[in-house]
């Protein structure tokens, strides 16, 4: 290609084609370096939010359902926000206002963890009671040391159970301050940087809701599925349905319950 | 298009002369390093830079009568097919000879300057070059083999020009002596049915053969602006070669 | 400060960085290219100081004068001299490498000495009826061999019958052709576009004369010649008294044209024209024979030799030649013997020197001569000529191996002298034929010595002039001062012509010839096809490999095993292009592979010989003598 | 054994059951291979190709596979910069199979040339001139390309995306992949056309022949055009080869029968362009070189009937089919034209490649016909079969279709 080599000359033809390709090399290799980059420059603070909205994205339709599905107002909205209503201009024009958290109450993920406000101003974080069914005693459970930080829709603890695994994902942002364990009923108590819950369910929109993740579940667990139709007719929960199912797909149900692809 | 170039060898070939005997084959070979074939070589996958076919007036016997066409590398000049197609320019038209020269150590052998020409008149190694054992010994010097998956072709004996320069040079003349250099199946050719030389000298008998009323290009209607020219007294050697006889008495194109 | 290895590290790294802004490494880049040129495998030609030396192909009986270019010894190129060369001419310098080379003497496939051989060929030579065959007569090497024969008893004296020569046999011999004298030349089968006395001597005069070919293929020369006659195979004869006729001879009384065309199917009207051509077009002249692929026989030889002496040929276009001077010593020479001549059985010791190869005769002809037990020793150069049927094989030298010298082709109307040098030495243990039967027969002296005294002989008659090859100047004889100047300008490439040709006619009483013979033959085509051979000068030696070129390469030369068939035969045999088939004579039958072609006669099958192929072998129909046709019948195999 | 490389709820054959469907298709790859291996070490003489017929089996597969292959920059284009959103379903699984297309035609390219180890210096000393400059220049830019835009399915997986790095990294060159698809399109665009190209500008090969605009030959747009057509089409036609092999719905069928509908319109703007091309040829372009068209289709095996199969059979029929609402939304209507407009294309390349060198220039030579030996077709099965084997796990471990998991429920 140097000139003179050979008898090779460059002519207008050379600049324009070669031109147009060594254009398309750099842009291509120029892209790949700054994603490159970018990863790299990301000193692993970025991990858990993109996390999760990658893992949004993979989530089936379904799985995305719009909170105002549930109460009827926005029938077949799929959410655009990984599930952050104080994202969401839509959610803001339908229910204005902060709900400010009212000790007690229990505030609803869709990650079905539910946070409930302290008098103290921290946070206790638990499993509903479906999820609690459906994992009953986690054979593994890794907590956050006190101290940690978590953040919304950002792992708060992991567990394990009969080969199945999954991240609870946190319902507020805060620093953990104490932890709990399954027979508690909690498993951290947080320490919330703030009391917008705008993001969480409760009342009875929580409870339309957790009507539907049952039969959501109940599609995942074998038939005649034992905790399908008691839950149907708002009756018991099985304890420990998880021993009662060990032949069920637990790796796919948590990965429905949880949210995790 | 026509690249002006200094000097435009051509050729001239009689075809009422041609005897059909194959010595320009084997004098080409002969000069050029030209390995004999291969166990199981065809008349497909031979390699002949100068190949002789059999045409026939088509008429049954006993009026059918047939002829000889050498064809070699019509070393086009106009739109010369093979030069733009190859990718890595291992095909050059040289400036001085007009002369179309294959680079052998550039060609990668896609072939594609094979699928361009309409003469087949360029040959593809398909195997390496295997010489009986003891017969490298007689090898030409001034040509060097080609190895196995590279295109070939005429050049006219481009081997011979070379010694024609240096000659030249080491008589301290700046042009060489046109009988210095003659390709070496024009120097073969038992019928002297074949006749080679610059044809931008008007005077030179190629060039007089070349404005004859007989004389055609093969395939003329292409635009390929061949270099080489055929002659033929006999109109079914026109008719077979597909000539319009209105072709033959223009100047033939220009390279 | 000092020099951590880091430091180091980034020197490196700051050259192999700045080797990158050099045109260095992007030349080498370019060279890479050329490398991939140059494997080991690669045969790598001999470089050298090109010298151009001279010799003469011995290769055919045309003689041809050639420009060698050498590297150190060794050729790498031929060109004629003042005109071009034929295929095997041009690849002449590749035959010691012929890879079918017989490789040391041997007796019935296992080595033997030289000494062996002598001895036991001296042994069975004792009991007489000796036979030599010749297949290059008029050579140094020829007298020997006759000069041996005639001392023996029953000595016989073989020459090929497909001589070009064969019209002048016919004629008595001591005659040559003359073309240049002739306006029209009347041929039957001669090759003479192809390959016929000096292809540069027929071309000079080519434009000069009207070429009438008689011949049943449409060979090259049919196809090139001014008036085609495709006479039916077998039949050459009838028209030739058909012409004889019409030019007024008496034996041929019953040969009207009509009859003629009855039998040759050639049209009268043209076999008048033709007759008249040679009355009023004259000097004309009638050449039959010279066709490798076969001999006519006798009658039919005879008939077109007779046709000269009508078309008034003789002293004109076919000229008495005088003999090249012979040394002393040469006086009692055995006759030559035509082949048919010799009884069935007749031979107890066949030599054959196949080193000059000429026209091949089938080998089934050559056995019916031999006598129960007779031993053959072949004095060959290629392992599948006659070797394979010999007793004894004696590795013979090659063209350019050995000094030869080389007769006049049978169309120079003087007689000339020119040699062939031996520009690369042979391989151990090759025997010139010659000096073989010169140990055989006890007299001593080598043929290069004979050559010496040959030349001594041209010197002393101080006749003609001497032409030489690289600049084309003729010195007369007479001016060169010694033997050994002779000698020398020989070695160099030259050429002895001798003083011009005597014009006066031979009185020659032309033999009547046996019409009844001939029409007997033209009638008795009772097989329903004619098998016609066909070949190439030369081609039944050894050919350079690169002759693939021709064959398989390039098709040019139709391969072995190949028949060559008009379409309306092949379909009515149910024979398709390229298909397989089964060729029979009364005498065998061979299979082949069809090649449809329009330019062959309808009801004829052509099938090229090469060395291999069973052609010539199933032509040799017995009491039909002569191989040029043979009746045959095929179907599909 | 293999369950956590697995995505999460989805279902996948047995590891046992996965290995012996690999096995066949392994074999095939070691044969094709050995075959390949040959062809490089003792050279082309290995092949049924010759002097007449310097292109063979493999350039005609090459172009017919890049043809197919178009649908990974079709399809690219459509999501990313015209934001034709539905066709997330299939994006990944265009990918991988351009992907696999590309490297497989490359791979056959370099046993095709007769001296690899010269490959690069098209690069070194280009030829601008010439179209197989411009094919080999975007066909390895692209090839590149694709290798980019497969890295983040393959970050997907399960197990892979446990890493915060790859995962971040995925994410980030998820962001730009729609730079990619445009350089991929515009890359597509050139040698899709520089293919057709390849045969249009041969002034010595009247069959191939054709005028054309500035520097390209009709050719050159109607292998854009074409091979955009055909590139959904064959989408389709796979998708639904999957399906059925795996036994499962992966895409929603709105989406199959609108890219039925794309492939639709693009191949009746095709049909019509390929048939006035070809009276232009028949009427202007070749005759004008002194070969009547007739003559092209004197010998038998190549007749008008292929001309009539390239443009109606293969090329209206399907168009028609897949242009009308109820025959493409029904599954076997639409499955057919697909495998039609794939057949047409690959027809196409087929009369480019084969025929053209089928026909004579120099009046006295014959028409010549060629089969491809085991050497050339082993060669080629190995590409199918490497294919196959890059597929099959790609869809065994990757997210190659999103809305298999909707559909599973």
């Amino acid at each position: 290609m140097l000139p003179n080599v050979y008898g090779f000359q460059w002519s207008a033809g050379h600049l324009i084609f070669l031109g147009a390709f060594f254009v398309v090399g750099t842009i291509i290799a120029i892209t790949l370096a700054m994603a490159l980059v970018r990863s790299l420059r990301d000193k692993g603070h970025k991990v858990e939010t993109i996390r999760w909205k990658s893992e949004f994205g993979d989530l089936p339709e379904r799985d995305r359902a719009c909170r105002h599905q549930f109460d009827g107002r926005l029938p077949g909205r799929v959410c655009g926000n990984g599930f952050d209503c104080r994202l969401c201009a839509k959610h803001a024009e339908i229910a204005p206002g902060t709900a400010a958290a009212e000790p007690k109450e229990r505030y609803h993920h869709r990650g079905h963890t539910w946070a409930q406000p302290q008098p103290d101003g921290t946070v206790l974080v638990g499993l509903d009671d479906l999820a609690t069914s459906l994992t009953g005693t986690p054979e593994r459970l890794d907590l956050p040391a006190p101290g940690t930080r978590v953040q919304v829709n950002g792992t708060a603890w992991r567990m394990e159970r009969n080969g199945a695994s999954a991240r609870v994902l946190s319902p507020v942002d805060g620093k953990v301050v104490e932890t709990g364990d399954s027979g508690r009923g909690w498993y951290l108590k947080i320490r919330p940087d703030n009391v917008d819950f705008r993001h969480l369910l409760r009342g009875r929109e929580a409870r339309a809701w957790l009507q539907r993740e049952m039969d959501r579940m109940g599609a995942l667990l074998p038939a005649p599925a034992v905790v399908g139709p008691t839950m149907a007719d708002g009756g018991e929960l099985v304890e420990d349905a998880a021993k009662a199912m060990p032949e069920a797909d637990w790796d796919a149900v948590w990965g429905g319950l949880f949210l995790q692809p | 298009m026509a690249a002006k170039t200094k000097a435009r060898y051509g050729m001239s070939i009689d075809v009422d002369r041609c005897t059909g005997c194959g010595a320009c084959m084997v004098a080409c070979a002969v000069e050029n390093n030209i390995p004999p074939a291969p166990e199981g070589a065809t008349d497909r996958k031979g390699i002949t830079w100068i190949r002789v076919y059999k045409i026939d007036n088509g008429l049954p016997f006993p009026q059918n009568r047939s002829a000889w066409v050498p064809v070699l590398c019509q070393q086009c000049g106009e739109h010369t097919p093979c030069v733009s197609v190859c990718p890595q320019n291992a095909v050059e038209v040289d400036k001085t000879t007009g002369v179309v020269g294959q680079i052998p150590e550039r060609c990668l052998g896609c072939r594609y300057c094979m699928a361009a020409c309409p003469y087949q008149a360029r040959y593809f190694n398909w195997w390496d070059p295997v010489w009986p054992a003891g017969m490298e010994k007689t090898l030409n010097p001034t040509v060097s083999p080609r190895m196995r998956g590279v295109v070939e072709k005429c050049n006219f004996c481009h081997g011979r020009l070379h010694e024609a320069r240096a000659k030249a040079a080491a008589a301290g003349r700046r042009e060489i002596d046109p009988a210095d250099y003659v390709p070496a199946c024009v120097e073969a050719c038992p019928a002297q049915a074949i006749t080679f030389g610059d044809l931008d000298d008007r005077n030179s008998q190629v060039a007089r053969e070349s404005r004859e009323g007989s004389a055609f290009h093969l395939l003329e209607r292409l635009h390929t602006g061949p270099k080489i020219t055929y002659r033929s007294g006999r109109p079914w050697v026109h008719d077979a070669l597909e000539i319009k006889v209105a072709n033959n008495k223009k100047e033939p194109v220009r390279g | 400060m000092k020099l951590a290895r880091r430091d180091l590290l980034k020197l490196a790294g700051g050259a192999a960085l700045g080797t990158f802004f050099t045109p260095a490494p992007w030349k080498a880049l370019d060279d890479v290219s050329i490398w991939t040129q140059n494997w080991s495998w690669m045969p790598v030609p001999p470089r050298g100081e090109a010298t151009t030396r001279f010799t003469t192909c011995t290769l055919c009986p045309a003689g041809c004068p050639v420009r060698a270019r050498c590297i150190g010894k060794q050729p790498v190129s031929l060109a004629g001299v003042g005109g071009g060369l034929c295929p095997a001419g041009l690849a002449g310098h590749h035959l010691p490498h012929y890879p079918g080379r017989v490789r040391g003497a041997s007796h019935r496939g296992t080595r033997c000495t030289m000494d062996a051989a002598v001895a036991a060929v001296r042994e069975v030579a004792k009991g007489g009826r000796v036979a030599i065959l010749d297949q290059r007569p008029g050579r140094t090497a020829s007298l020997v061999y006759r000069r041996w024969l005639a001392g023996q008893e029953g000595g016989l004296y073989l020459t090929p019958p497909a001589r070009e020569d064969a019209t002048l046999v016919a004629l008595g011999g001591g005659l040559a052709f003359n073309l240049d004298e002739a306006r029209t030349v009347v041929s039957f089968g001669a090759p003479l576009m192809e390959g016929w006395g000096s292809m540069a001597r027929v071309l000079e005069s080519r434009p000069k004369f009207h070429l009438v070919q008689i011949e049943a293929r449409q060979s090259r020369t049919a196809s090139m010649a001014d008036t085609w006659l495709p006479a039916k195979p077998g039949t050459e004869a009838a028209l030739a008294l058909g012409l004889a006729h019409l030019l007024g001879s008496q034996d041929a009384g019953r040969f009207t044209p009509e009859y003629v065309e009855r039998i040759t199917g050639v049209p009268a009207a043209q076999v008048r024209q033709v007759a008249r051509r040679m009355k009023d077009a004259g000097p004309a002249v009638v050449i039959g024979g010279g066709d490798p692929a076969g001999p006519f026989n006798r009658e039919e030889e005879q008939a077109i030799a007779g046709l000269n002496l009508l078309a008034g040929a003789m002293g004109r276009t076919i000229v008495p030649r005088a003999e090249v001077p012979v040394p002393a010593g040469f006086d009692k020479l055995a006759a030559e013997t035509a082949l048919d001549d010799v009884p069935d059985g007749g031979i107890r010791l066949l030599i054959i020197d196949e080193a000059a190869s000429g026209n091949p005769v089938p080998w089934s002809y050559l056995k019916r001569k031999l006598a129960p037990g007779a031993m053959v020793a072949a004095a060959a150069c290629s392992l599948d000529g006659y070797a394979s049927h010999a007793d004894y094989v004696l590795p013979a030298p090659v063209y350019m191996e050995t000094a030869q010298d080389v007769p006049a082709a049978c169309d120079s109307p003087a007689a000339t002298f020119s040699m062939a040098p031996g520009l690369l030495a042979p391989p151990e243990e090759t025997i010139e034929p010659a000096d073989f039967v010169l140990r055989v027969a006890g007299e001593g002296g080598t043929l290069a010595e004979l050559l010496k005294a040959r030349v001594e002989a041209i010197h002393k008659t101080r006749r003609g002039s001497v032409v030489t090859y690289a600049d084309g100047t003729a010195t007369p004889l007479a001016e060169m001062a010694s033997a050994d100047d002779l000698a020398k300008a020989f070695k160099a490439g030259a050429r002895w012509t001798d003083a011009g040709t005597s014009s006066e006619a031979p009185g020659i009483a032309f033999a009547a010839v046996d019409a009844a013979a001939i029409e007997r033959r033209a009638a008795s085509a009772q097989f329903p096809l004619a098998l016609v051979p066909f070949g190439w000068r030369g081609a039944a030696g050894p050919v350079s490999p690169i002759f693939s070129k021709l064959y398989q390469e390039s098709r040019v030369r139709s391969s072995e095993g190949e028949a060559r068939l008009n379409p309306a035969t092949a379909r009515e045999y149910g024979i398709l292009d390229g298909g397989l088939m089964v060729v029979e004579t009364s005498c065998g039958s061979q299979a082949m592979t069809a090649c449809l072609d329009e330019g062959v006669m309808p009801g004829v099958i052509e099938a090229a010989i090469e060395p291999g192929t069973g052609v010539l072998e199933i032509c040799d129909v017995e009491d039909w003598c002569g191989w040029r046709t043979a009746p045959a019948r095929m179907r599909r195999a | 054994m293999d369950k956590e490389l697995i995505i999460r709820g989805v279902r996948r054959a047995s590891m046992g059951r996965f290995l012996l469907w690999l096995v066949p298709w392994a074999a095939l790859l070691a044969f094709g291979v050995y075959a390949a291996g040959l062809c490089l070490y003792k050279g082309l003489g290995e092949t049924n190709m010759d002097n007449r017929f310097a292109f063979g089996l493999w350039i005609f597969l090459d172009l017919s596979v890049i043809a197919l292959g178009a649908g990974a920059f079709f399809t690219g284009f459509l999501f990313y910069i015209l934001k034709k959103k539905e066709l997330k379903a299939v994006i990944n699984s265009a990918v991988v199979i351009g992907f696999v297309c590309y490297s497989g035609a490359v791979v056959v390219l370099a046993v095709d040339v007769g001296q690899p180890l010269r490959a690069w210096f098209t690069f070194w000393h280009p030829n601008v001139h010439s179209m197989l400059t411009e094919v080999t220049f975007c066909i390895t830019c692209y090839l590149g390309v694709l290798a980019v835009e497969y890295v983040p399915i393959l970050l997907k997986n399960r197990k892979l995306r446990e890493v915060p790095r790859f995962l971040v990294f995925e994410w980030e060159l998820h962001r730009l992949m729609y730079v990619l698809a445009a350089v991929g399109t515009f890359l597509s665009f050139f040698h899709q056309g520089s293919l057709g190209g390849l045969y249009g500008v041969l002034q010595g090969r009247p069959f191939a022949f054709r005028e054309g605009f500035a520097l390209w030959p009709s050719t050159f747009f109607l292998f854009i055009l074409s091979a955009m057509a055909v590139g959904p089409s064959f989408m389709v036609l796979t998708t639904s080869l999957v399906q059925k092999i795996t036994r499962k719905a992966l895409v929603k069928p709105e989406v199959m029968q609108e890219m039925g509908r794309i492939s639709g319109i693009l191949l009746i703007v095709y049909v019509l362009a390929k048939t006035v091309d070809t009276l232009v040829w028949i009427n202007s372009t070749s005759p004008s070189l002194g070969f009547p068209a007739h003559r092209f289709y004197a010998s038998g095996p190549f007749g008008t009937w292929i001309l009539f199969a390239e443009i109606v059979l293969f090329g209206l029929v399907p168009a028609l089919i897949l242009l009308s609402r109820d025959r493409r939304a029904r599954m076997p209507w639409l499955i057919s034209a697909a495998s039609l407009a794939c057949c047409g294309i690959v027809l196409n390349r087929f009369v480019m490649t084969i025929q053209t060198q089928a026909v004579p220039s120099l009046p006295f030579l014959p028409f010549v016909t060629y089969t491809p030996n085991w050497q050339e077709v082993g060669t080629f099965l190995a590409v199918v079969a490497y294919g196959v084997l890059v597929y099959s796990i790609s869809f065994r471990y990757l997210p190659l279709f999103p809305q298999e998991k909707d559909l599973a429920r």
